[in-house]
């Protein structure tokens, strides 16, 4: 049970922190997401790692494999939709990014929030007048 | 003084989880609790049950055939999500004039290009229809279909593209693949079992297995074109430049 | 399976991963992450996905990375001018 | 109560009475102005008649109930009439009338609003009074609570927005306060809240510590209602505030309610035997001397005769407060009574200070002189009012006076009759001053031998004014002597006190 | 029949879309369609479902570790009601409203956004299966980041790109839970866990995966120190989508949680579990006060109205954590409670800007003049939030307070009865503007000039549902308590 025996695990959570690490502090938008994408992946290599068996094969019947030496394929399927949903959300997320560069000329999300405020406050100045 | 907390905090985590790792079963054991239970069961019966060899598809389509919907589902919110915040592009054609996706024309690319996207369409089809028996399925031949458009479509221009792919042909083609499970669950009913059964009970136990084969071949191809298209879809209105910013449906 | 394949592909990939956001240029980082995912999906298929494998490839490096190039793509036009 | 209750609609009936004025008013809110109100106070009157069929089965010893709702099993929306009820909900109607007839002369802007919530917090109040759990009895007393609010606030000058915040920030932490002992309650009663007998908790279903946190739990929340002395800071901005009639209402009845709910609790939440074994009931007691005689003295130092009297509310309300604390036969009769003898005398005072204010706009007592010469109807009803507070036999203020006294000299504190004596000598301390202004002095007296003005009955004010204010003062007197009359207090509350304190 | 309620939404969804390519004008009818046939067919399954446990429903007719399985209980088909009836008033409310809001080119994207949501609420609210619960989750999630960014101002999607930052993560969490979980007893349906999870040696493992479990749906829940993304996404995404999040995503959010703690990680070895559901209870007290503070101190009504909605948030995660029956039940009737109160307000501040275009609440002073029933149906659903008598706040808190009480944790007890006195107060500032304060003049027109018909039903039906289900909470306690009786 030690870490150099499971070290797929121990890989897919160090993935996972660089990832989260990318997300919190990056300020460029897509970056973030690039580390979004690896959070994900990180979490998918975890999965199949946990469907693993010791030199198993995968789980394709026919060619006379027997089913005792395949490879878990449940954790695969859900890995499926795993994908499906970072594909998704990443489209949603870089279509926001497409707009909020039209409408900014920027990624980085500080200048993003400076800019906000400006418009708030002369949005309020206007409103007060 | 922000990253230092961030990568303090996240050092904190990975410490956790690699102490977790730690308590974990250990890897590829044959006889750990994942790999017992239904996984068995699955790698058992499915050849018999649903007569496709690969246990992933046969476990995507038809026995968790409703979390597949699901997944449709998703790119599907995906796609209306991207056309929430972009919208989708004028009737028939987009009228390119600053196309940002065309790059420079030249003979030999176009040439190749028209004579290669038939094979890619025609690999992606072997991957959706040989899913039963080999790698692949609908999603991934759906990934494919996509990817041959987008390759056309950065040769010959958005304009080009959406002539051959026109709003008409796409917005019932996204939604075919909901629209299949939700066909095939209500005959799933009708023959006798419950929503989204492919070996109906009503007809005899002989020829179930190969109608559950052929009903998840349907399914597969329809996975695949819903997939695809609505890639494609997410494609061109990403592509689709600030001309026509505030559409008309 | 030898392990010592997989530790090299675990390097690579962790490797990637920190390169992929390092780079000033999004460009290069977009395609490093595209790597990645081809690290990936040769992992899983050491792994015995094939299919998880052949998903990763289309979808995680083939079509993912087309949004993020079209992304850079356009935000950069728009830079320039 | 003594027997089963019978099934009536008619306390429903009761309740949506009112609401009839409510619905004319939004229909047609710009018909004839006379028509609409004089509707408005056939909708009270014919409540208070309502109120009246019920006299008979009452004074026979019935009781009435009719479940509109119920969440689960004990825990429901019931409205049942018993003898203690019903005692309330005929004060409380018949000062309504009156009330209602008198604002139809008095109120001028918005009357729309304000009769539309008059009505509404009528019968809001009267489901308080019917309420046959302490759930119902919660629900409604809040209803009252925000329902009175536009009342307050109706004149929305700066310190009438001022004082009705006030009431509703002391109302809603009450309210909070009050939610938790009756969920308390509720829990530790072990899903017991009727009214149905006299003391529902005891020792062997519930610790010590958790029935006295309970019990203080109801004092709190009610007690801002009824304005025990440290709870009491909004009644002294409300009553001024309020138009006249409301503030009638808010001393006569609304205060009230917070008093009726204590009452409620004391003698059947917990009952005179666990209230004994708790030893809570002195706490209730020093509160309410306390309250007494400090009320009595600030209302000395008032110069604005709503705020004397608003004072001096807040003392008198205390009386009921002691009298219920007493846990004695003549006490609890004497705090009874006193609930409806106080809502008859000082609902007169402050309809008689309306007239005041709206004749000659005068607020302050020391502007008042002569003030008996141009109205001695209303001042001469002022008078038996203030003497009546006092304790002059013969009035009711005499009563329940007497009753209280004879309480504490049962439950063997004479303690309690200096405090009376103290609060009476107070009062007439800060009543008699009045009187004196408004008959011995006139305009430009300083001046020897300055002649003093004729009485003149032309300048009196219309009848919707006057007569409110003669038939509560004739009652001051009448409730005085006639003590038995069925329908008077004593006729109802002995029945309630003799099965109590059998 | 269950399962025909949450694919008749999806089915509508599409159809929907081409719909919106033939004919654009049909719109607001053709979205109607589904989701009265669901709310019709929950409806006749009121009856159906045994009153002392739940429908079971095998799809594709596998047996249960094979299959996925729907479970609907009462709590379920209770939420799943509620669902139908929001979208529906909310659809209602749109087809006048949305073009305040929405361009033309976006109207099919937001009708068929809004029955994406509800069919994946549904679909989320029923499934026993946990890995299909996360499927839904994320059809949930992703229609609600396109419904925030829908009128694509900046600001829009501002809030909408940091709600997915947020909400990505969390599903990634949750998605790693869930991985774990499978680690440490190899079965994905509900039942089977609860009775794998007793016997399973990794204790570790399952404690992590519970507290993976709170974070990622309290990200979603905005329980109190995840909620930065709420006030943004809620106040500034479309009124009657305000509504939906408000009203349901959070709800059903706290489901999940609810399912986790009581259907997988049964009470039963909460010996697991005790100590992060003790850190849940401070945080939605936390919550609970800070919600109350903050939305006293907005100047926006729908920002207000987003901050109240983290204080309830708060109110109903205490329902839980007093693990027994009263206080679950209160949990679940504050759920239709803050439901219909909040969307009724969230429509009203949305009629208020078709009217007049005032998000302020200063702007609000003496607007009952120009909209008398806009302003009483406001005052009714704030009456409810606060929870005063007889509306369905009053029932839920009471059942809140209850259960705390006999949970003996007094401490609760004491912020719940704080937080409702801060709700009075920040409802009440608005309500006294709106009645006893003289508007500025021009800002109102003397004469009564409401919003239309199709805006001001939806409106009243929300406010006297509130009192309805206040007066006549017997036709829901009940089977509610048993419910809740039997999770325990």
């Amino acid at each position: 049970m030690n870490l150099s025996h499971n070290y797929l695990y121990a890989a897919a959570m160090l993935l996972f922190c660089i990832g989260l690490y990318n997300v919190i502090v990056r300020r460029n938008i897509v970056k973030k997401l690039i580390g979004l994408n690896i959070m994900e992946t990180s979490v998918f290599f975890f999965y199949i790692s946990l469907g693993y068996t010791r030199n198993g094969v995968a789980p394709v019947a026919g060619a006379g494999a027997d089913p005792t030496r395949m490879v878990n394929p449940v954790p695969q399927v859900l890995v499926l939709t795993g994908i499906i949903v970072a594909v998704g959300v990443t489209a949603l997320a870089l279509s926001m990014v497409i707009l909020l560069h039209r409408k900014y000329g920027t990624l980085d999300t500080d200048q993003i929030m400076r800019m906000a405020r400006q418009e708030e406050t002369q949005a309020a100045r206007e409103e007060g007048n | 003084m922000k990253r230092l907390l961030a990568l303090l905090f996240v050092a904190a985590l990975a410490v956790l989880l690699l102490f977790l790792v730690t308590k974990m079963p250990s890897l590829g054991d044959p006889d750990n609790p994942a790999r017992q239970g239904m996984a068995t069961q699955y790698l058992e019966r499915s050849p018999e049950d649903t007569g496709a060899q690969d246990a992933v598809t046969a476990v995507n389509v038809n026995y968790r055939g409703y979390d597949t919907m699901g997944k449709v589902g998703i790119i599907y919110c995906a796609l209306m999500g991207v056309l929430a915040v972009l919208g989708r592009e004028k009737r028939g054609r987009i009228q390119a004039r600053l196309d940002g996706a065309r790059v420079a024309p030249s003979k030999i690319v176009e040439v190749m290009v028209r004579f290669v996207i038939p094979f890619i369409i025609l690999f992606s089809a072997y991957v959706i229809i040989h899913a039963e028996i080999s790698p692949g399925g609908g999603f991934q031949g759906g990934a494919i279909i996509g990817a041959s458009m987008i390759i056309f479509t950065t040769i010959f221009g958005l304009q080009e593209a959406s002539r051959r792919m026109p709003q008409g042909l796409r917005v019932p083609l996204e939604g075919s693949a909901i629209m299949t499970f939700f066909v095939l669950g209500v005959l799933g009913i009708a023959g006798g079992g419950t929503f989204l059964t492919y070996a109906w009970p009503r007809v005899s136990t002989s020829i179930q297995p190969a109608l559950a084969n052929w009903l998840s071949v349907i399914v597969e191809m329809a996975i695949g074109i819903g997939v695809g298209f609505a890639l494609i879809s997410i494609l061109f209105a990403m592509m689709r430049e600030e001309e026509d910013l505030e559409p008309v449906a | 399976m030898e392990p010592a394949l997989n530790t090299i592909l675990i390097v690579l990939l962790v490797t990637t991963a920190i390169l992929a956001t390092l780079s000033r240029d999004l460009l290069a980082g977009v395609i490093i992450f595209s790597v990645y995912g081809l690290i990936m999906s040769l992992m899983w298929l050491r792994l015995q996905a094939p299919d998880l494998a052949l998903a990763e490839a289309a979808m995680g490096a083939g079509v993912t990375t087309v949004f993020f190039l079209v992304t850079v793509f356009k935000t950069r036009g728009r830079d320039q001018s | 109560m003594q027997g089963k209750p019978f099934f009536s609609v008619i306390p429903l009936i009761g309740i949506l009475l009112p609401w009839v004025s409510l619905l004319i008013l939004t229909l047609m809110p710009s018909r004839s102005r006379k028509a609409r109100l004089s509707l408005c106070f056939l909708g009270s009157a014919a409540t208070f008649v309502l109120v009246l069929t019920l006299l008979p089965g009452i004074l026979d010893g019935h009781s009435y109930t009719i479940k509109i709702a119920s969440v689960v099993q004990g825990l429901e929306l019931r409205l049942t009439v018993d003898t203690l009820g019903y005692y309330f909900a005929l004060m409380l109607s018949f000062l309504w009338m009156l009330a209602t007839l008198y604002s139809i002369g008095y109120i001028d802007h918005k009357e729309n609003r304000f009769f539309i919530f008059m009505a509404l917090v009528e019968s809001f109040i009267l489901g308080c009074a019917f309420s046959g759990n302490m759930f119902t009895y919660f629900i409604f007393y809040e209803l009252m609570t925000f329902g009175s609010y536009p009342l307050i606030v109706h004149e929305e000058t700066r310190e009438a927005r001022y004082a009705a915040t006030k009431y509703l920030v002391y109302s809603i932490a009450a309210g909070a306060v009050l939610f938790f002992a009756v969920v308390g309650n509720y829990f530790w009663g072990g899903g017991q809240l009727g009214f149905g007998q006299y003391g529902s908790l005891s020792l062997d279903i519930a610790s010590r510590a958790a029935l006295t946190t309970l019990f203080f739990a109801y004092l709190a929340g009610f007690g801002v209602k009824a304005a025990i002395m440290p709870l009491h800071g909004w009644v002294p901005d409300a009553h001024p505030a309020a138009p006249s009639p409301a503030s009638a209402l808010l001393s006569g009845v609304i205060l009230k309610a917070g008093a009726f709910g204590i009452i409620r609790v004391v003698f059947n939440i917990f009952g005179i035997e666990l209230m004994r074994e708790l030893k809570v009931f002195i706490v209730m007691a020093v509160l309410a001397c306390i309250t007494i005689v400090l009320a009595s003295l600030f209302a000395l130092t008032q110069d604005n005769l709503k705020r004397r009297l608003a004072y001096s509310s807040i003392g008198q309300v205390s009386y009921i407060i002691l009298g219920i604390a007493m846990l004695t036969h003549d006490g609890g009769l004497g705090g009874l009574m006193h609930l409806t003898h106080h809502a008859i005398m000082k609902g007169c005072l402050f309809l008689c200070a309306g007239v005041i204010l709206l004749k000659t706009g005068k607020r302050n007592i020391s502007e008042m002189r002569g003030i008996g010469y141009q109205y001695p109807i209303t001042m001469i009803a002022f008078s038996v009012c203030a003497l009546a507070m006092i304790g002059t036999p013969p009035s009711v203020g005499f009563i329940s006076k007497w009753l209280l006294g004879n309480g504490a000299l049962e439950a063997g504190l004479p303690v309690y009759i200096i405090i009376l004596l103290t609060s009476a000598l107070l009062s007439a301390a800060y009543f008699l001053p009045i009187i004196y202004v408004a008959f011995f002095r006139w305009e430009g007296d300083e001046i020897e031998g300055s002649a003093r003005p004729k009485l003149s009955f032309t300048n009196e004010s219309d009848y919707r004014l006057m007569v409110p204010i003669i038939v509560l003062a004739i009652l001051v007197v009448i409730m005085g002597i006639w003590i038995t009359v069925p329908g008077f207090p004593y006729s109802l509350v002995s029945k309630v006190i003799g099965v109590i304190f059998h | 029949m269950a399962i025909f309620m949450i694919t008749l939404p999806l089915l509508g969804a599409v159809l929907v879309s081409i719909v919106g390519y033939l004919k654009p004008h049909w719109l607001p009818w053709g979205a109607l369609v589904p989701l009265l046939a669901s709310g019709v067919l929950g409806c006749m399954l009121i009856g159906r479902i045994p009153s002392d446990g739940y429908i079971s429903y095998h799809l594709g007719n596998w047996s249960v570790p094979l299959g996925i399985e729907l479970r609907v209980d009462y709590l379920a088909l209770f939420l799943m009601l509620l669902i139908c009836a929001l979208g529906l008033l909310a659809l209602i409310f749109s087809r006048r409203y949305i073009v305040k809001e929405v361009s033309a080119g976006r109207m099919t994207a937001y009708y068929v956004l809004i029955l994406l949501l509800s069919g994946g609420l549904m679909g989320f609210v029923a499934s026993g299966d946990i890995f299909n619960l996360f499927v839904f989750m994320e059809i949930v999630a992703l229609s609600s980041y396109g419904l925030v960014a829908i009128s694509a101002n900046s600001r829009a999607v501002r809030a909408a790109l940091r709600y997915l930052l947020m909400g990505a993560p969390a599903s990634i969490i949750i998605l790693l839970g869930i991985a774990l979980l499978y680690m440490a007893t190899g079965s994905l349906n509900m039942a089977e866990l609860a009775g794998r999870i007793g016997q399973s040696g990794y204790r570790e493992i399952l404690i992590a995966s519970f507290v993976l479990f709170v974070v990622g749906f309290g990200v979603k829940a905005a329980l109190f120190p995840l909620h930065l993304w709420l006030p943004d996404a809620h106040s500034i995404a479309p009124s009657p989508v305000s509504a939906l999040l408000s009203g349901l995503v959070v709800e059903v959010s706290i489901f999940g949680i609810l399912r986790i703690a009581y259907s997988v990680f049964t009470p039963h070895v909460g010996n697991l579990t005790s100590a992060t559901s003790n850190a849940l209870a401070v945080l939605a007290a936390a919550g609970v006060i800070f919600g109350g503070v903050m939305a006293l101190l907005q100047k926006d009504l729908k920002l207000m109205l987003a901050y109240s909605t983290i204080s309830h948030v708060g109110y109903i995660f205490l329902g839980l954590t007093a693990f027994n029956a009263e206080g679950l039940t209160g949990a679940m009737y504050h759920m239709l409670d803050h439901g219909l109160a909040k969307a009724c307000m969230f429509l009203c501040a949305g009629s208020f800007i078709y009217i007049k275009g005032f998000r302020r609440i200063e702007d609000l002073k003496g607007a009952w003049r120009q909209m008398p029933w806009t302003c009483f149906a406001f005052g009714l659903a704030a009456f409810s939030l606060v929870g005063i008598p007889p509306t369905a706040g009053f029932i839920s808190k009471w059942y809140l307070i209850l259960g705390n009480v006999k949970a003996g944790n007094w401490v609760y007890v004491v912020v719940l009865l704080l937080g409702s006195l801060l709700g009075a107060f920040y409802c009440f500032r608005i309500l006294y503007y709106m009645f006893f304060q003289p508007g500025k003049e021009g800002a109102w027109t003397p004469r009564p000039a409401d919003v239309p018909p199709s805006m001001l039903i939806p409106i009243w039906i929300l406010a006297v549902a509130t009192v309805f289900f206040g007066l006549f909470s017997g036709l829901v306690i009940p089977s509610l308590l048993k419910a809740a009786g039997l999770l325990i």
